[in-house]
């Protein structure tokens, strides 16, 4: 089931900067969609389309089938069901504790403080952060901030929720915690939709990958094909992810065959290292 | 995307960007203060239109862009030109006499004046005005703050953008309460971090040998004394007309 | 709402500009000194001057649902001061005058006289009494924030009362004209930005461990 | 010879909190270091301390040999001689243009208008952004600052510069540019010392590597030597790069021959796979 979708949106800034032009995507419920791309190439005003913060010039966005309602009451319905996490964390944590912080959007959705408070519980434990709570918002670190931006996304149980360049600016542990998160959102029936300008991420956590190029879907697909494809990632400004370069280099030498599917990390690669040495080693 | 970011690019892109700022600022601003000091009928209505000649045809400012900016002041002539119409008199609110002609002679300065506003913050970014201040004699550290307040405009407008963003994203404005609230908590949050970014900027500039003064070469063009002389016969010219006209 | 350009003959023009000169020149002096002290002080000067900027750029709600911009009149001149609120409000008048031609050159003077000195100064003085009088930090900053969101409107009243006064009432009528348009359908702002500015000194003292946030934010400055 | 070094040098923010202690490291000229930790370890507290900018509780720092002169005149002179690039380029760029901006370093050093006018047009054409000098500087992209506040620390000539995360919030384009630059740079004489998360971008330009963790270097040597070390690598929470990940393993495998150097990129990997092949093929 297409949960959201854009057909053929474009959209200019004030002043006839273009931004989107005539752009479509669907996302199918329960995915994990990269949108993939350099920098500039207009993922963010994409990502403010999707949650009805910008209106298309041209084109539309649908929820569910129906097409986006830019009322008062529509797009706060929308935006329960459409959960966005914004690029940086800082300019989304307003209050003083991370508990409260939290409470925000359960609180605009107009629930009582008892649900309010079961809900920012339940999202604290899905992020493994019940320990923050009372912390101020501003002594955390850059994956800590990550983490309660989420949470507050969360806590109003959205389908999908839009993330917007995650891992940016995380280090290693930082960003291997965050997909872990992720993944584990996602066992749980979340729709995900997230940006981003590193392939290995797509790699890692997408099952699909759109390509995006000067505000425009170039191609969509299963994340294997598309980043496997050469051609179209440098159409994109992109390299493949080092991963698949070897995988693909490996194919072309004969140590993989062309059916095997590719390694989505570090080490399901080095064990199908371990399976071509082996392979030849019985073949010779 | 807001206003002023719109305003301050057509600037930036504007065809006479790089003409002189003394040029363009004794252009703009003589005829400002012309617009102001002539009678209304016909010296403003010269006035007006030779700006409007300049802008247009001169400076090739796109019409759109003029108008989408030149939508706020006349809101202000509107509601400003009702009082002129009426009076209070012993019976209460009724129409002035005369008050059609006064409102009618008021607009015509103000948007004669507005025309020259609008030249010069359409064809010349606000940091040259500045710059230019000093020639003027405004204290160096005055014009230095206001160049830095500039740059920090944009630093701290964006992410004022992305905070409202953020907060519509959590319903944070579905009714008139919350919106306030979450305005108050935009201002809030945004305070500190103008702040940080106030220190930052300190060790950036200490690193490159910062030392107290903010010198910085300038690679605009001196004005031509024949254009100064041909702007300055113009608007004697213009303020004759509307002198001896009137 | 600031008087926007070419609405002002040119001898009120001269005339406000003088006015406000003596205000703006004992800030830039004041300024001028902190400077030469601490060299450092002139980004957070620059930083202060453009959070005001985009702080009067923003919209909020009014209490009867139309939407307008606050001033942060109040706000700033119980952070910063009076006497430095002058100068960032020149700026930050110069630059909506250049950057949104929301006001104006020729009316800066007149504009500066009623948002950078008269708003601030009553906010100010607000502030203190209230303070003074033993009421409590939100009934103060609220008083202030309001008061002062109002007293730039009806000063801006009696400017244009001045320039354009009533046929047959005079001044006063022209007051209350002007007063009837500009400044009543700014009570529910002005009350408006008085709840805004409470909400923003409170989540501003949460925003540290320091108690008196106010106070360490001024410290900043002065 | 040594240009720059920290001898046991600790440091604690006021209130008390501490970001470096008894840290030493030490930056030969011409080399390239790369300081390799995880965010929040300390890396720009050790920046600020390289150019004066903060001053050791404990130890010492020294510049060409000499200690570190605190004195308004001894700052000067130091930040001639070590230029800093800030993360994010908008703490460093004030002014209206490019051209304009880029003139502050020279003119601080006391040029005459002429001679810093010849520097700028040097450091713009360095950085071959000669077409941007009228830009304004708010309306440049990230990776366009980041090359203009690349160059207003080169128009000063330094020997040595620091750059803190030099490729963070860069695409891949941005960032293949930039470490083009850096190895020009380089090539030129110029002394390099960038820190960073990645592992990767270590790799690909670093001649030596200091392993940061917790305000203190764990190890420093040959980016090669320690790069492999996973366990030290592991210690400051970092994983090794998949290059050299899939090249131990290939070592452990018995494709590549123990003396064989690392490669650095990529391309020179796909290159290495060539040659397994050839090899194997030769030897069986």
């Amino acid at each position: 089931m297409t949960i959201l979708s854009a057909d053929n949106v474009s959209y200019a800034f004030p002043g006839g900067i273009p931004a989107l032009s005539n752009l479509s995507l669907s996302v199918e419920k329960g995915r994990r969609l990269a949108v993939l791309g350099p920098n500039g190439a207009g993922k963010t005003t994409l990502f403010l389309h999707l949650n009805g913060t910008l209106k298309p010039n041209a084109g539309r966005v649908t929820v569910a089938g129906k097409p986006g309602d830019y009322t008062r009451r529509g797009l706060n319905d929308w935006r329960r069901r459409v959960g966005l996490v914004m690029q940086d964390a800082d300019d989304q944590l307003f209050a003083a504790t991370v508990f409260e912080d939290v409470s925000f959007g359960p609180l605009n959705l107009g629930l009582s403080e008892a649900e309010a408070r079961e809900r920012v519980e339940e999202a604290l434990a899905a992020l493994r952060i019940t320990d923050l709570k009372d912390r101020p918002t501003h002594r955390l670190s850059g994956g800590q901030k990550k983490r309660v931006a989420i949470a507050g996304a969360i806590a109003m149980r959205p389908e999908v929720l839009l993330l917007d360049e995650p891992t940016a600016g995380l280090d290693h542990p930082g960003s291997a915690h965050l997909v872990a998160l992720l993944e584990r959102l996602s066992a749980g029936g979340m729709t995900l939709v997230f940006s981003t300008h590193e392939v290995d991420l797509a790699l890692r956590l997408a099952d699909e990958v759109a390509l995006f190029s000067s505000g425009s879907v170039i191609a969509h697909g299963p994340a294997e094909a598309v980043l496997a494809d050469k051609d179209l990632l440098a159409a994109a400004h992109l390299r493949p992810p080092l991963l698949v370069e070897v995988c693909l280099k490996a194919r072309e030498l004969g140590l993989l065959g062309s059916g095997t599917p590719l390694p989505r990390d570090p080490s399901q690669l080095l064990q199908l290292m371990d399976r071509w040495v082996k392979e030849r080693a019985s073949a010779s | 995307m807001s206003l002023s970011s719109m305003v301050d690019r057509a600037a930036s892109l504007s065809r006479w960007r790089n003409r002189p700022v003394a040029e363009k600022a004794c252009l703009g601003l003589g005829f400002l203060i012309l617009a102001v000091s002539l009678p209304p009928w016909p010296g403003a209505a010269l006035v007006g239109g030779a700006m409007l000649v300049i802008t247009f045809a001169g400076a090739r400012v796109p019409f759109r862009l003029w108008a989408t900016v030149a939508v706020l002041p006349v809101g202000f002539l509107a509601a400003g030109s009702v009082a002129l119409m009426l009076q209070i008199g012993p019976d209460g609110l009724a129409p002035a006499p005369g008050g059609v002609a006064a409102a009618g002679l008021l607009t015509l300065r103000a948007l004669a004046a507005t025309s020259c506003l609008l030249f010069l913050a359409l064809t010349t970014p606000a940091t040259d005005l500045l710059s230019g201040l000093r020639r003027l004699g405004v204290p160096v550290e005055v014009v230095e703050i206001a160049l830095l307040t500039y740059r920090f405009v944009f630093l701290i407008g964006d992410t004022a953008v992305a905070m409202t963003h953020a907060q519509r994203a959590r319903l944070g404005h579905s009714t008139r309460r919350r919106r306030l609230r979450s305005v108050g908590l935009v201002i809030a949050n945004l305070l500190p971090r103008a702040l940080d970014q106030a220190r930052r900027m300190e060790t950036g500039l200490a690193a490159r040998g910062w030392a107290g003064d903010m010198r910085v070469l300038s690679n605009t063009p001196r004005a031509s004394p024949t254009a100064l002389l041909a702007i300055f016969t113009l608007q004697v010219a213009v303020a004759a007309a509307g002198a001896w006209l009137a | 709402m600031h008087i926007m350009e070419g609405y002002l003959p040119a001898s009120h023009c001269a005339a406000w500009y003088a006015a406000s000169a003596p205000f703006v020149v004992a800030g830039a002096l004041r300024i001028r000194k902190i400077v030469r002290e601490r060299p450092e002080a002139r980004m957070i000067l620059a930083a202060s001057g453009a959070f005001a900027f985009v702080l009067s750029a923003l919209k909020i709600p009014s209490v009867t649902g139309s939407c307008s911009h606050p001033t942060g009149t109040g706000l700033g001149a119980v952070i910063f001061g009076p006497s430095v609120m002058a100068v960032l409000g020149v700026l930050v008048l110069l630059f909506q005058a250049l950057l949104l031609a929301h006001g104006g050159l020729t009316t800066l003077g007149a504009n500066t006289f009623s948002m950078a000195v008269v708003g601030p100064w009553v906010a100010y003085a607000i502030w203190r009494l209230g303070r003074g009088l033993g009421l409590s930090v939100a009934l103060s900053i609220f008083l202030a924030a309001a008061l002062g969101d109002l007293a730039t409107y009806v000063f801006t009243s009696v400017q244009l009362a001045l320039a354009y006064p009533d046929p047959t009432s005079g001044i006063v009528g022209a007051v209350a004209k002007f007063g009837g348009i500009f400044a009543v359908t700014q009570i529910p702002l002005a009350i408006a930005e008085g709840i805004l500015t409470v909400v923003v000194i409170d989540a501003l003292a949460g925003k540290t461990a320091d108690a008196d946030k106010v106070g360490v934010l001024a410290g900043e400055i002065r």
